[in-house]
């Protein structure tokens, strides 16, 4: 029986109307187009008005098909499918298309943009026809949630989850939470001591009874979609007993191997072979490094198993994989320190006395490896003339395009600090000052006024080859000092260099498990850019602070509270609709060839050895479509976009080339030829 | 002094993008001056490449086609291996020479002659010749320097490292028809 | 052909290249009308027969365009639509299609104006092709009438001179 | 392995010693140079400051003589070498400059299509085709004892740098490593000689030459080893003139790192074009490498 | 019962079918015991005009072989749609145009130029260029040949088709379950095609995985390993996108499936699929090196894609640029590698 189809034309005021002849569209649409019953055009659609005309000829006209031409089905989409719905007609065999942002608002020619509507119309009337009633599905969601990172996003989201009462796993992959926040010691424009505002956060988590906590500890696999996700995290060895293990710290103290600490001290300092990151660290639990303890490298020592009073020394502990059940994933992994040897002419590696921005956050703290004191890389020369270069590996094309968003600020911050400990002469070379934030002009103009040097302009080389005597000794910044034009050579004693943020090495590879994505640049993509900065696209999974870009302290803070929000919200809800739009496979067509079974990012298809055919697990499909078209033999269906429902539409769309003059013999249908010839009979 | 004229269109600027191999990338630059604090001729520069971008982007032909910069840029790529946004700094100074030398804007420099004597060279006998380019271009254009040249030719002429006779290329003729055809295609624009 | 205007059909994915054009209207950049719009969710949904059909059917360009590599919402899933672009692309150009009647365009959600720029590009390009009009490359012979015609009288002929 | 050889209009004359040293080396290693038949110059950095279309086209004749057999051309000189590289890559990246430049090669009955002549140094042939232990195991003079500061000058790793850092390089340093010297890590070694700069600005070129001269000299070398002929001829030709113009005293001789590698081979040093140099070399090698002086007397 | 009538019609195909016909072997008895042969111009005497003079409806079935490419051809699709009760385009020429279809990359000058022009054999022999016309003034009268058409058209793009039979030719086994259901009445709904719902790999004993291909090699290339999937050894196996039926023969033999039973339920347009498939499962993300897998391990893609199909295709052919005086199809799948 033929479909009975309404058309809807929206006029959007004179958004549409302006543009395109609305009355004629709706005319022609109700004359030329099959199965079309009913056919209007009106004021705003959108209004309560206009949906009651729709929810009124669904019932009085049998409408078994509704098509909306009007704005993006992006803003009213859900508006006409509930309409729909109101009427008792299934929401899926309503159909939007958008003749206002993608034909009134970008044309000139009210009679090309009008065909152009037409053409939109009949393309959505023939697809509508083919579409199908369709079901939303449920899932209850898990309470629990789980938060990878434990860095100021990943903490803030924990602790209001936690104190909403409701349980969070925590995941880090140090041996202690706190994250880069703990190696800083004052923070920008406040000057609040990092470790004073964070380690109150960092024992709070550590004891709270709603947080389980897994540190040294990373995510394996994850499995599973919104709701109810199966996780495994692989919690690494720590040989240390975290049950018997008071903190008392005798290990640490009698351990006789010293290690060069390039996580926590940045290359800076020495830790032990076991050890705890910093005094601070929570949980107390130390951790052996096996890479540099003499009883792993050599088979001697045991020194901490012989004064643990505790015997919570065990060497033989093997890595543990733990599995856990949650509704919600928050991933606030954070980000890296750009490689400064990669640019090569500022020296770093090379020149001593060239420090990187953590190198020089680690030598300002008071708890640090130089008791805060800021000297050469001799450890006892106080510098006078300190140059802080901007953007090195931000900024540019050939290493990362976007700007950091912290380091003019951590530039300033560096500047005070050298200016209250030193008598040092301090030179910030920038190419563009970014101080956007509340109180962050205030404490540009901060500085001014202590008398830092600001020289605007891309530092090109730092080098010891002197040209005049005065250079002799000292580090050569070179630099065209733009608002002047002229090249400059400033000496100076020290050069701290502002590194880009980057994303974690292995940001990738574990989006890859989460099933979200990343930017070019390699920083997860948000759902969107303004409107949905902390959901993704994969439902339950939920990004906050600097692993979604770089970001200060209050930004990263603000965005785990969101996360955290976003799942409560989930939480409260109990359940979550799970949209009908997926592919599912004929298991008669399919022949068991497994083009598919590797297309699925989010490992949705699974083979059947014993039938020999595929098939798609419908919780884990995002509906993208690719394995539709990938099918050789045409065995999988896309719910929602069919082939049939994009064949049609493709008629609709080329009406009027399909009518356009072609020749009959032309139609594109495989109609057969004329059969007119007479041929003489009997 | 009067504020100088904007062109409104701004041809100049897509001139030398035109005639840049990726010079469009110019329209990228953030004036952070990487290029003219790279430079070693940086200080002999009355305006930095980076300044010069500047000027292409307000339409200022004429004082970028006669600034000294060109002329001192020694081609060592230091700029454009540098650059964060991969703006083709030394190839726009080649496109702003050769705009120089054909509207002859260029002051106070002897380097267009130094081309031109060298690509005469080039075109007669398919080969440079180091002691013509000496003598010819030093006579040509600064009889005094060439004296002080002396003692260093003689040095060079007695260890066999100047020759006084060019050579030739054997297929002269087809050299030269490439490049009257090349100089031909070159017009068409 | 004068006044001649391309169609073209533009398969569109929803979360990057859809957006972009609604951003593109939002915006108000103007664009040439000739570029007709099909949802997809991904552009790893466009299958090669979706081209094909379309040409046979009288398009005169087709248009895909998705997420920047490496920014698809199905993480990777534009990869695909990039592959099964150069696999279809290089049969079109055997088949004697012009390379610029499909083209394969990235477009963010945020970039509205390089969307608008593309089709303005595809479409001045088409334009300078002129129609496709791939149906008729097998239209009838001229001659094809008259030639059945002539053994439709042969035959007859032929028995009439038996009986 | 057979290369196609382009020594470029240096190395006929004033950089003779290159060309005898580049040839002598290549022998001992293997390396099969074929001259490409009647070459052309270059042009250097001045026909691309005349003529872009006709500079390349003049440049892509060589590429177009390439005798097709041979899918690489080595270039010992820097300028030969970027000239060579940049119109291929030029060619390759531009389509409608390479139809023009395709149309005046036809002028001379010629074609060229792009990327078909992979430009090369002779360093790199050296280096990567050759390798470390082929090099070592010639080696019969190791130059113990001998300060050597590489420099690499502009154009071959610059903007060109294939895979070796443009601002530090090290293949160079590598090899002499090989050779047994004392490499001296200075941190100008891919700084600028000055160029053509002698000719049209002596202070401006003499300063370059200056900083270059006096840096290898603060990290105590005996001795600089280049591997362009522009670079040879402004440090070692004008050092006298330099130091009269700065009131200095240098006296660090230039030789050709095939020069170097043919003592360390233990070849002939006329073979190798010694003494064509204005601050002598050989005595200063022969001085400082144990054992050559010992050698040198007997 | 009396015996149904059956015909069976050879046009534009290389004779196969008709040999295939007698790969039934002694069922041929049984065949001829239910069927009285009433045209079958390959094996017994007889007339069109025979035909011509039957009453419409009366052939139970016709097995017709071969594409459309002369006015002849047509006529006589036309003629047996018309006295036949049920007609099947019998092999992959009537279903799908098959290799005659190829020539649908060019058209008839470029054809004619080949045969008779530039052809080594043909060139000496017609120095003045003979071109067959279909109407030739002789001083009897008129002489008459079939027109040759540009373009090859499959049975079912000339006149209305009730099955497909597919296969090149179509193995004995499916004839002769064909001609059974004939007979017992038990036919599947009109416009099947005859033979399983579901592809190649169905039938096919080789163990499969999850495909990646880094290169695509050609047969002369690699000799493959007998275990494993061919696609993912890296040969074109069209096994993936081609109806079974055929007990996946080649496959069995080491020759990877070039697609000869055509696509599956559904499917409109072959190549797509097979193009789709293979693309998807490239093993690169970047753009250069996936081109250059492509243009080197299918330097034909017509000819791999459409090799059966080319004809029944969605484009059905080349661009062609008018008839005989212009241009032939410009980019031949030669010239497509440069």
């Amino acid at each position: 029986m033929a479909e009975r189809v309404g058309i809807y034309v929206c006029h959007c005021g004179s958004n549409i109307a302006g543009m395109i002849d609305v009355e004629e569209v709706a005319r022609w649409a109700g004359q030329s187009i099959k199965d079309v019953v009913v056919s209007r055009d009106y004021k705003f659609m959108c209004s309560s008005l206009g949906q009651k005309l729709i929810e009124d000829d669904i019932r009085e006209q049998g409408l078994t098909r509704v098509v909306v031409a009007a704005c993006s089905p992006h803003l009213h989409e859900k508006t006409f499918r509930r309409a729909c719905q109101n009427a008792g007609l299934n929401q899926y065999l309503c159909q939007m298309t958008n003749i206002r942002e993608h034909v009134s608002w970008v044309s000139t020619d009210r009679q090309k943009a009008t065909e152009k509507a037409k053409a939109l119309v009949a393309a959505a009337a023939e697809r509508v026809k083919h579409q199908r009633p369709l079901e939303q599905g449920f899932v209850k969601v898990n309470p629990a949630t789980l938060v990878i990172g434990g860095g100021i996003a990943g903490l803030q989201a924990t602790l209001e989850l936690a104190d909403a009462g409701y349980p969070v796993y925590l995941v880090e992959r140090e041996p202690s939470i706190g994250g880069h926040m703990a190696q800083f010691d004052k923070t920008f424009p406040t000057l609040d001591c990092s470790a004073c505002i964070l380690t109150p956060k960092m024992s709070e988590v550590g004891q709270h009874e709603n947080v389980k906590m897994f540190t040294y500890a990373e995510v394996e696999e994850v499995s599973g979609s919104v709701g109810c996700f199966k996780v495994k995290i692989r919690q690494k060895a720590r040989h240390v007993i975290f049950e018997k293990c008071t903190g008392c710290g005798i290990c640490v103290e009698k351990c006789p191997r010293k290690v060069v600490d390039n996580v926590f001290e940045a290359g800076m300092g020495y830790r032990k072979a076991i050890y705890t990151p910093f005094p601070q660290a929570v949980p107390r639990t130390p951790v052996i490094d096996t890479a540099n303890c003499t009883w792993f490298t050599r088979g001697k020592c045991q020194v901490c198993s012989k004064v643990c009073p505790t015997q919570a020394i065990d060497y033989d502990q093997k890595d543990e994989i733990i599995q856990i059940e949650v509704g919600n994933i928050i991933v606030a992994t954070g980000w890296k320190l750009f490689d400064c040897t990669r640019i090569p002419q500022y020296g770093y590696g090379r020149l001593a006395n060239v420090f990187t921005n953590m190198e020089f956050e680690r030598m300002c703290n008071a708890a640090g490896p130089t008791g805060g004191k800021i000297v050469l890389r001799d450890g006892k020369t106080e510098p006078r003339r300190i140059a802080i270069i901007h953007c090195v590996g931000s900024r540019d094309v050939r290493h990362n395009q976007y700007c950091s968003a912290v380091c003019c600020m951590a530039a300033l911050k560096f500047g005070h600090l050298v200016l209250e400990k030193t008598k040092a002469e301090v030179y910030s070379f920038y190419i563009d000052m970014r101080t956007p934030m509340k109180d962050y002009e205030e404490f540009y103009q901060r500085l001014l006024e202590e008398g830092m040097h600001f020289v605007r302009g891309k530092v090109a080389e730092v080098t010891d080859a002197a040209r005049l005597p005065d250079e002799q000794g000292s580090l050569i910044v070179q630099v065209e000092d733009t608002l002047l034009g002229t090249q400059r050579r400033i000496p100076v004693d020290m050069v701290v260099l502002m590194a880009a943020l980057e994303p974690q090495a292995d940001a990738k590879e574990l989006g890859l498990k989460l099933g979200i994505s990343c930017s070019m640049a390699g920083w997860y993509t948000e759902r969107h850019p303004k409107l949905d900065p902390v959901a993704t696209m994969t439902d339950g999974v939920f990004v906050a602070g600097a692993c979604q870009g770089p970001k200060d302290i209050p930004a990263s803070v603000a965005q785990g509270a969101a996360a955290a929000a976003r799942v409560a919200g989930m939480i409260t809800a109990g359940k979550v609709t799970i949209e009908p739009i997926i592919a599912s496979i004929d298991e008669q067509k399919c022949s068991g060839c497994r083009i598919c079974n590797n297309l699925c990012p989010y490992n949705a298809i699974e083979y059947d050895e014993e039938k020999g055919v595929s098939r798609v697990v419908a919780a884990m499909c995002k509906g993208c479509g690719t394995c539709v078209s990938a099918c050789p033999a045409n065995a999988i269906t896309g719910a929602h976009f069919s082939n049939e429902q994009i064949a049609a539409e493709l008629e609709g769309i080329l009406w009027d080339a399909i009518a356009d003059g072609r020749p009959a013999s032309a139609a594109p249908d495989g109609s057969k030829a004329p059969q007119s010839t007479p041929v003489g009979a009997a | 002094m009067a504020a100088a004229t904007v062109a409104e269109n701004n041809t100049f600027r897509n001139e030398v993008m035109a005639e840049t191999p990726n010079g469009h990338r110019m329209l990228h630059c953030l004036q952070c001056g990487t290029c003219g604090g790279s430079c070693p001729s940086g200080a002999d520069m009355e305006l930095t490449p980076r300044a010069l971008i500047a000027l292409i982007n307000a339409g200022q032909r004429d004082r970028v086609l006669s600034a000294n910069t060109m002329w001192a840029c020694v081609s060592c790529y230091y700029c454009t291996v540098r650059c964060p946004q991969e703006i083709p700094v030394t190839d726009i100074i080649y496109t702003l020479k050769r705009l120089s030398i054909a509207e002859r804007r260029y002051k106070d420099t002897d380097a267009p002659a130094l081309a031109k004597t060298f690509t005469d060279f080039v075109d007669k006998y398919g080969r440079s010749f180091e002691f013509g380019l000496a003598t010819g271009y030093h006579l040509l254009s600064r009889p005094l320097s060439a004296l002080k040249m002396g003692p260093m030719g003689f040095s060079m002429f007695t260890r066999g490292r100047m020759s006084l006779l060019p050579t030739k290329i054997r297929n002269i003729g087809q050299l030269q028809a490439i490049i009257h055809k090349a100089r031909e295609i070159g017009a068409r624009r | 052909m004068e006044n001649f205007e391309p169609k073209i059909v533009g398969f569109l994915c929803n979360w990057c290249s859809y957006r972009a054009a609604d951003l593109a209207g939002s915006a108000r950049i103007k664009y040439p009308p000739n570029v007709r719009v099909i949802r997809v969710m991904c552009s790893g949904r466009v299958d090669p027969a979706f081209v094909l059909k379309a040409f046979s059917m009288g398009a005169d360009g087709v248009m895909v365009a998705g997420c920047h590599p490496g920014e698809c919402h199905y993480i990777e899933q534009n990869y695909k639509a990039m592959r099964r672009f150069y696999m279809l692309k290089q049969t079109l150009v055997a088949m004697g299609l012009e390379p610029q009647r499909f083209e394969l365009v990235w477009a963010s959600a945020a970039e509205g104006q390089q969307l608008a720029e593309a089709i303005e590009r595809m479409t001045d390009n088409v334009r300078r092709l002129g129609p496709l009009r791939w149906a008729e490359n097998w239209a009838d012979d001229p001659q094809r009438e008259e030639a059945l015609q002539h053994i439709v009288k042969e035959h007859e002929e032929a028995l009439e001179v038996i009986s | 392995m057979k290369y196609a050889y382009y020594p470029g209009c240096s190395l006929e004359c004033n950089a003779a010693a290159y060309d005898m040293s580049v040839r002598e080396v290549a022998d001992l290693l293997g390396i099969r140079l074929q001259e490409i038949d009647d070459w052309n110059c270059c042009g250097a950095t001045e026909y691309f400051s005349q003529d872009e279309l006709t500079a390349t086209a003049v440049i892509a004749r060589n590429l177009a003589l390439v005798d097709p057999q041979l899918k690489q051309v080595v270039a010992p000189c820097a300028a030969c070498y970027l000239n060579l590289k940049k119109t291929d890559r030029l060619m390759a990246e531009h389509a409608d400059f390479n139809q023009k430049v395709n149309e005046a090669l036809a002028a001379g009955g010629l074609h060229y299509r792009p990327g078909t002549v992979q430009v090369r140094h002779m360093l790199d042939v050296i280096c990567d085709d050759i390798g470390e232990a082929a090099v070592r195991d010639k080696v019969v003079k190791p130059l113990n004892g001998l300060r050597v500061a590489p420099y690499y000058g502009c154009q071959v790793v610059r903007p060109y740098p294939g895979d070796e850092n443009p601002e530090y390089p090290m293949k160079m340093d590598h090899l002499l490593s090989w050779l047994g010297a004392e490499v001296v890590d200075y941190p100008v070694k891919a700084h600028c000689c000055g160029g053509h700069m002698t000719q049209i600005s002596e202070p401006q070129a003499f300063e370059l030459i200056r900083r270059l001269l006096q840096s290898a000299q603060d990290y105590d070398a005996d001795l600089i080893v280049c591997m362009c002929p522009m670079c040879q001829l402004n440090l070692d030709g004008y050092q006298g003139r330099v130091n009269g113009y700065f009131n200095t005293e240098f006296k660090l001789p230039i030789v050709y790192f095939t020069q170097i590698m043919g003592i360390a081979f233990g070849l002939d040093p006329k073979k190798l074009g010694f003494g064509k140099e204005l601050v002598a070399a050989l005595p200063v090698v022969r001085a400082k490498v144990n054992g050559l002086a010992a050698q040198a007397a007997q | 019962m009396s015996k149904g009538k059956l015909a069976l019609y050879w046009a534009a195909s290389c004779g196969g079918c008709e040999i295939a016909v007698l790969g039934i072997d002694e069922h041929i008895l049984d065949v001829a015991k239910a069927f009285d042969i009433v045209f079958w111009p390959c094996a017994t005497d007889g007339k069109v005009r025979d035909v011509e003079k039957m009453p419409d409806g009366s052939i139970d079935l016709c097995l017709f072989n071969g594409g459309i490419r002369t006015s002849e051809q047509e006529y006589m699709a036309q003629l047996m749609r018309r006295k036949s009760k049920v007609l099947v385009a019998f092999g992959s020429c009537a279903h799908e145009g098959c290799i005659p279809g190829l020539a649908n990359l060019y058209n008839r000058k470029a054809i004619f130029d080949t045969v008779y022009k530039e052809g080594s054999t043909t060139f000496p022999e017609n120095p003045q260029d003979h071109r067959p016309q279909p109407i030739t003034d002789v001083p009897e009268g008129k002489l008459s040949l079939p027109l040759f058409y540009d373009t090859l058209k499959t049975l079912d793009q000339t006149v209305e088709v009730d099955y497909y039979l597919p296969g090149c030719p179509p193995e004995a086994k499916n004839i002769w379950a064909a001609l059974v259901a004939v007979l017992e009445g038990k036919l599947p709904p009109k416009g099947s095609v005859i033979g399983l719902h579901t592809t190649v790999c169905d039938e096919c004993p080789r163990k499969r995985s999850e495909k990646k291909i880094k290169k695509f090699y050609r047969t002369w290339e690699i000799i493959p390993d007998e275990e494993n999937c061919l696609l993912e050894q890296g040969l074109v196996c069209c096994g993936i996108a081609t109806r079974a039926g055929c007990g996946a023969l080649c496959p069995q033999v080491n020759s990877p499936c070039i697609g000869c039973h055509g696509p599956n339920d559904g499917v409109e347009d072959y190549g797509a699929r097979l193009m789709s498939a293979l693309a998807s499962v490239i093993d690169s993300q970047d753009p250069e090196e996936i081109q250059r897998i492509i243009a080197e391990g299918i330097p034909d893609p017509v000819g791999t894609f459409y090799r059966f199909s080319l004809a029944a295709s969605y484009l059905r052919r080349s661009k062609a640029f008018g008839g005989d005086g212009a241009a032939a199809a410009q980019p031949t799948p030669l010239a497509a590698k440069a």
